[in-house]
């Protein structure tokens, strides 16, 4: 008993900083200019955070190496931008095919749910012959899936529809929550909060699954496979069940990112892009949310912001820092992964949870010993 | 119909060795680290780089290229040092994570010395030249890449099958664990692989940047990645597979891009129906299809999990 | 006469050329314990494998409580190489259930080299093997609106835990506990599934006497708690002996001899295949 | 290691960016333009028309005071995931106003960052309409695709006879994807026919396509792609040895362009903005600047050939000045509002914006020929829409 009580105690400090957070965020919204470069951090980290929490539940907690996040997200992306842009302006957006096939809008957030549901549609019939591959060759099968996803959505035979390999915009974007008064001026900035809320609902979702009878059967699965099934677990059910729930958030997070681009485009969902967000769950520990979450963070800092000044020459007194110039942030950039990879293994947080940072010291030594 | 579908082929086939040369390298690494090293196809982007700079600087042409094919070796080399061997014990994710890791700094590290500008590649004589064959044009290096593939494949396997490296590299892919208690020296034979797999990268990186002339630091991945299929559509570990499997990705990859004109000539279609946008797409496609059909490639052998 | 729970007929099962189980055919009836012994290689973790339909048999049937779990003849490309006996009775129709529709059925095994799930502590090992009775969906679990399942399936899990000793355990890490006790949760998880049958693949594999002798009176002890049948693979043969209440001979995948302990003990076929050795 | 390696990376992400600060004021002017990726060559160019007249002009008196005029730059990468992030850096930098892009699909994708944080922006070669379409910040200097589209389409139908168009373009770029279907539109207006095709980013092969063409019996090739893939084109159609024309828009104006097509015996014909010797001043100005400055010379692609999109960049630099000067201050809302009358008289023509969609008014284009024996254009006409 007293164990759990310990549990209790590290959760409720887990709650308290969660809590911090969002409100630290939504006063420094308030009080920070509006074109601060934390925002657009802010607002990028909490989309990866939601994509790379839903890979973690892939490769992370079912053990289904699965490089198919990119296509997921542009059906997310696609679903929700081609569901909410407003009908009068729907001519100028499908200037080609005159005014495109749909001709009504759908508020926000069921348009986030439906895109979260059409990712899934599709992960449901991508994972039917998919899934009963194994480790790599799973791997780049849905690699491949998600370049003819790509191909599909960029066949201008469905323009009516996608826009063919057009631009979608004018859609719904973090900016509108904003609240205004009359003259149109701001008054209550939520833009940045608004992410965090989506992200935050649907992480909270995942993280609940993986508490649940069905996230320890996930874990069984990627533990071993044999017993697993030994222990009465159909595999493939199970797997399907994960696939399509991390397709349904990672279409939810396609559908943040448009919104947090405002303009969507087919092209931009390429491999690289599943790459980036790899990187990202193993920076923050593969079979770690909240790692996941910090390393969203630091990745979106690191890339955007922090590391610009290396693109630029700069002067120290009169001396002229070396190497810098355009590149040079990303080449940066790579090393510090190259050495995570390479150095720290673990990630951030190895498998460890938020609410672990709170227990005693003793009990997380002996957790690493184990 | 024939000479509506010959240039297409003809291009397929010059394609298709280009791939099969990338392919090579992807398969034998596999075949002995079980490893997708995601980088190789940077390795072969990088190739064509150094071929650019070196040539810019007013060297030789056969030092540059000899200078060249050493040079793509040793960044082979080095790459599996640096980034593959301390993983040698750890989780295969999580050297995979590394190559891809790899290709990332690869790719930054061109395009900060690039500036991002696309190079052009120098012409080679002779390679460079065009010819005409039935009475189609081409470049002289479509019709060298496929022969020049063969003849370095056959090479290869002599190389596999009849000297002592070889036969340690057998030995490794058959067995790991096995073949380093029997005191093969697995860091030599894993360096040699990825030695050999760079020079037949940067082999393909002549032939296909002579092709198309201008190197960026994103001109890799998608030979890269479509070679990788080639090898797992072959069966990944099996170097005839990857060969077999670049040609016919090449040759589908091409015949796709002119389907509608095809088909529109043979009269099956009357308008065109922007077939060409899925010619990337179809690669994936063969690759899902033959992993469902017969999930260890054309020449793939069967592994079955012990319980 | 009771009832007869696993009826294994004429199974053979062959992966490519070699023949690794050889026209096996044997019965289990309700409440027994039966032991299959025979030298290494002999075939018998493939014949557990086989009615865990973890493989499927070249040839034969398996059927459980009268219900078949796998039915099987060579195909046409299989009728050339295969060695076993010449098929006949089984080209009717195939059946095979996957490994996990078999444990639903009531066929609950442990592992020779043992698979516990190493990500997870001892009481998530087990409770993961009550999922398949569950009653909620993956919305019910997931909001968590099945807590009276939760803790039903936590208290049922702490009382397996109980019977086994591993209690006070519960919070390690699975893979962190002794190898004997690393056993005994294989068996208090696939307990955990409400198994009718039990499979015990060298459950005294790598325990000292004193343990093996603890075994047996455990493993008399569960049979009667939880109204098992069990079926055991086991090298040593003082276990054996003991708690069996048949034997089945095999060697080089044939079955060689069948009967009580005493009967196997005298049987000059099995002394030959040990080679004189009784105790391995 | 592990540890020193922590430090190391610590110490890394905490370097502080130094900067130094001037006496005179500084008016910041964003420059959106993309210096990697397929557009890399061409936004680079743009940028050295801006960078020289930087160096021309680098202050201006705003109201009373003078200030020194600082280009802020942003890579947007050529595509259009990246642009928003660059877009919002140049905002957190405070830009008063953005120049750029090179490329109508960054545009688009950047254009929501500056209408939420206000500032204005002025499309220098970006010729999608749906830029400046529904917006009030987005103003541009040059023509748009439709008019572009349709003088090349007349060019090809009556001037050079084809019957047949094979229209190419890169799969989701805005501004290849718009000009072809704007070529397609006026061609098939005029009674010819046209095939059009999309290829993926990052191919390299072109022959099939090439070999399509000729399939088709296509008169012209009309490839409205980025200087990367154009080379690709050229280089591969002269090996193909084929008989119709080739043809690309103010993309294509480029040296690369030159070099691929030296020695050949293609017929390349592209439409643009300005044609070199337009303002001797201008050119002779710039050839000197790039000839002693060794980047800006790599960057022009080698040597001293003045593209269109350099002299574009320079009136762009010049009418955000002179908006600067009507506005009477830095701020970006009064920059906006100034732009709506700013008129300007460029290298490349008379600017001035319409009063609705803020586009430059423009009506003609320039039609120019590689000539492959001295590698250089030729001039060949000055179109208008009829």
């Amino acid at each position: 008993m007293k164990t759990k009580k310990k549990i209790n105690t590290s959760m409720l400090w887990a709650a308290l900083v969660i809590a911090l957070v969002y409100v630290g965020v939504f006063i420094a919204e308030q009080t920070l200019p509006a074109t601060s470069m934390l925002f657009t951090v802010l607002k990028k980290g909490a989309t990866y955070a939601l994509v790379a929490v839903s890979m973690n539940l892939l490769n992370g907690f079912t053990g289904l190496f699965s490089l198919g996040q990119a296509g997921f997200m542009l059906i997310g992306a696609y679903a929700y931008a081609i569901f909410t842009i407003p009908v009068a302006d729907r001519v100028n957006v499908y200037q080609y095919y005159n005014g495109g096939l749909i001709q009504f809008a759908m508020p926000v957030v069921p348009a986030l749910i439906v895109a979260g549901l059409v990712a899934a549609a599709f992960a449901f019939l991508i994972g039917l012959p998919v899934l009963r591959l194994k480790s790599d060759y799973l791997a780049i099968a849905t690699l491949g899936f998600a370049e003819i996803i790509r191909a599909i959505f960029q066949w201008n035979k469905l323009g009516a529809l996608t826009n063919g390999s057009n631009i979608l915009r004018e859609f719904p974007t973090f900016n509108d929550f904003n609240i205004r008064n009359a003259e149109g001026e701001v008054t209550v900035y939520l833009s940045t909060l608004v992410p965090f809320v989506i992200a935050g609902v649907c992480i909270a979702l995942i993280v609940m699954l993986i508490n649940s009878t069905f996230g320890r059967s996930l874990r069984a699965i990627k533990d071993d496979e044999v017993a697993a099934e030994a222990m009465g677990i159909n595999l493939f059910h199970h797997k399907q069940l994960s696939f399509c729930i991390s397709s349904f958030f990672a279409g939810i997070g396609g559908a943040m990112l448009a919104m947090y681009q405002s303009t969507i485009q087919a092209k931009a969902f390429t491999s690289a892009m599943t790459y980036e967000i790899l990187l990202i769950v193993v920076i923050g520990g593969i079979g770690s949310v909240t790692g996941s979450c910090i390393s969203s963070f630091l990745f979106v800092a690191c890339s955007e912001w922090w590391l610009r000044f290396l693109d630029q020459k700069q002067m120290i007194g009169d001396f002229e820092v070396p190497l810098l110039r355009n590149g040079f942030r990303l080449v940066v950039f790579s090393i510090i992964i190259m050495i995570v990879v390479l150095f720290f293994r673990q990630g951030i947080m190895g498998t460890k949870e938020l609410p672990d940072l709170f227990k005693r010291k003793k009990k997380a030594r002996q957790e690493v010993k184990a | 119909m024939f000479n509506t579908v010959f240039p297409y082929l003809l291009t397929g086939i010059s394609v298709g060795g280009q791939y099969a040369l990338i392919a090579i390298g992807y398969t034998m690494v596999y075949g002995i680290l079980r490893l997708i090293n995601f980088a190789h196809g940077d390795v072969f982007m990088v190739a064509g780089i150094v071929m650019v700079y070196l040539n810019a600087s007013g060297m030789p042409l056969v030092l540059s290229v000899l200078l060249t094919l050493l040079i793509t070796m040793a960044i082979g080399f080095a790459v599996e040092r640096v980034a593959y061997k301390p993983l040698r014990s750890a989780p295969r994710m999580s050297v995979m994570i590394s190559a891809i890791g790899v290709s990332y700094t690869l790719q930054n590290l061109v395009l900060y010395i690039t500036g991002g500008l696309n190079q052009f590649y120098p012409k080679i004589p002779f390679v460079s030249d065009s010819i005409t064959i039935f009475g189609v044009n081409t470049k002289m290096v479509t019709v060298i890449t496929p022969i020049l593939t063969v003849i370095l494949v056959v090479a290869l396997v002599m190389l596999i099958n009849h000297t002592k490296i070889g036969m340690a590299m057998r030995a490794v892919s058959k067995d790991f664990e096995t073949s380093q208690l029997m005191g093969i020296k697995i860091n030599s034979v894993i360096s040699t692989t990825f030695i050999i797999g760079s020079f037949l990268a940067a082999v393909g990186s002549m032939l296909y940047f002579t092709n198309y002339n201008t190197v960026i630091q994103t001109s890799g991945s998608m030979p890269g990645l479509k070679a990788f299929v080639a090898a797992v559509f072959g069966g990944i570990g099996s170097i005839p597979g990857a060969v077999v499997g670049a040609f016919i990705i090449g040759i589908c990859e091409n015949i796709i891009k002119g389907l509608d004109i095809i088909l529109f000539k043979a009269g099956i279609t009357k308008q065109n129906l922007g077939l060409a946008t899925f010619s990337d797409a179809f690669t994936f496609a063969l690759l899902i299809v033959i992993l469902i059909v017969k999930p260890t490639g054309l020449f793939g052998e069967k592994v079955t999990d012990k319980v | 006469m009771s009832q007869n729970v696993l009826k294994i007929e004429h199974v053979t099962m062959q992966f490519g050329g070699v023949v690794a189980v050889h026209d096996l055919s044997m019965e289990i009836n309700e409440g027994e314990i039966v032991a299959l012994i025979g030298p290494n290689g002999a075939g018998k973790t493939t014949a557990f494998n086989c009615v865990t339909s973890v493989y499927e048999p070249t040839n034969g049937r398996i059927s459980f409580l009268g219900k078949t779990i796998a039915q099987n003849s060579p195909n046409k490309k299989m009728r050339k190489i295969y060695g076993g006996t010449m098929p006949d009775a089984f080209t009717d129709h195939q059946v095979r259930l996957s490994p996990d529709q078999v444990t639903k059925l009531g066929i609950a095994r442990t592992f020779q080299n043992i698979r516990l799930f190493g990500g997870m502590t001892v009481l998530e090992n087990v409770m993961t093997a009550m999922h398949l009775r569950r009653k909620s969906n993956v919305f019910t679990a997931t909001l968590h609106l099945n807590m009276a399942e939760e803790k039903a399936m936590k208290k049922k899990a702490l009382d397996l835990l109980e019977t086994v000793g591993l209690l006070d355990l519960q919070d390690e890490m699975a893979t962190s506990l002794p190898y004997g006790k690393q056993r005994l949760l294989e068996i208090a998880r696939a307990l955990a599934t409400d198994p009718k049958l039990l499979l015990l693949d060298e459950p005294a594999a790598g325990m000292n006497p004193q343990e093996t002798d603890e075994l047996s009176a455990f493993i008399k002890r569960i049979k009667d708690q939880f109204g098992l049948t069990i079926f055991v693979i086991e090298h040593h043969m003082n276990l054996v002996m003991e708690i069996s209440d048949r034997i089945y001979v095999v060697d080089f995948g044939k079955l060689i001899a069948e009967g009580t302990p005493a009967e196997i003990q005298e049987n000059p076929a099995v002394i030959a295949a040990y080679l004189g050795g009784e105790d391995e | 290691m592990k540890k020193f390696l922590a430090v190391l990376m610590v110490l890394c992400l905490m370097a502080p960016a130094f900067a130094l600060a001037d006496d005179m004021p500084v008016v910041k002017i964003g420059v959106f333009e993309p210096a990697s990726g397929d557009s890399g060559a061409g936004g680079k160019q743009e940028m050295l028309g801006m960078q020289y007249a930087n160096k021309v002009a680098p202050t201006v008196v705003i109201g009373d005071t003078e200030y020194k005029v600082e280009l802020v730059y942003a890579d947007n990468g050529s595509a259009t995931d990246k642009a928003p992030s660059a877009a919002a850096e140049l905002v957190n930098q405070k830009v008063s106003v953005v120049l750029g892009s090179y490329g109508s699909g960054v545009s688009i994708a950047g254009s929501p960052i500056f209408a939420d944080a206000g500032i204005p922006a002025i499309g220098v070669t970006c010729t999608n309409p749906q830029v400046t379409l529904g917006n009030t910040h987005y103003f541009r200097i040059c023509f748009l695709d439709p008019f572009q589209g349709t003088v090349l389409a007349n060019y090809a139908y009556k001037e050079m006879g084809a019957q047949v168009a094979y229209c190419l373009a890169e799969l989701g770029n805005d501004y290849d994807v718009g000009l072809a279907h704007y070529f397609q539109q006026a061609f098939e207006g005029l009674g010819g026919m046209v095939i059009s095709e999309t290829f993926p980013t990052g191919t390299s092969d072109f022959t099939s396509y090439i070999n399509n063409a000729t399939g088709y019996g296509a008169g012209v090739f009309f490839a409205p792609c980025s200087i990367a893939y154009s080379t690709l084109i050229i280089d591969q159609a002269a090996d193909l040895g084929v008989n119709f024309a080739l043809m690309g828009g103010d993309t294509w104006d480029s040296n690369k362009v030159l070099e691929a097509a030296a020695n050949s015996n293609l017929n390349i014909l592209v439409s643009t903005f300005y044609q070199e010797g337009g303002n001797a001043e201008f050119d002779a100005g710039i050839k000197a600047w790039l000839n002693e400055d060794a980047e800006a010379m790599t960057n022009n692609g080698g040597n001293d050939v003045i593209a269109a999109v350099s002299a574009m960049g320079y009136d762009a630099y010049f009418v955000a000045l002179e908006a600067l000067k009507a506005a009477g201050s830095t701020d970006s809302k009064a920059v906006n509002e100034a732009l709506w009358n700013v008129t300007f008289d460029g290298v490349s023509g008379a600017i001035a914006f319409d009063a609705e969609t803020g586009d430059a008014i423009r009506d003609t284009a320039y039609i120019k020929k590689v000539n492959t024996a001295t590698g250089a254009w030729d001039f060949v006409a000055v179109q208008g829409v009829n």
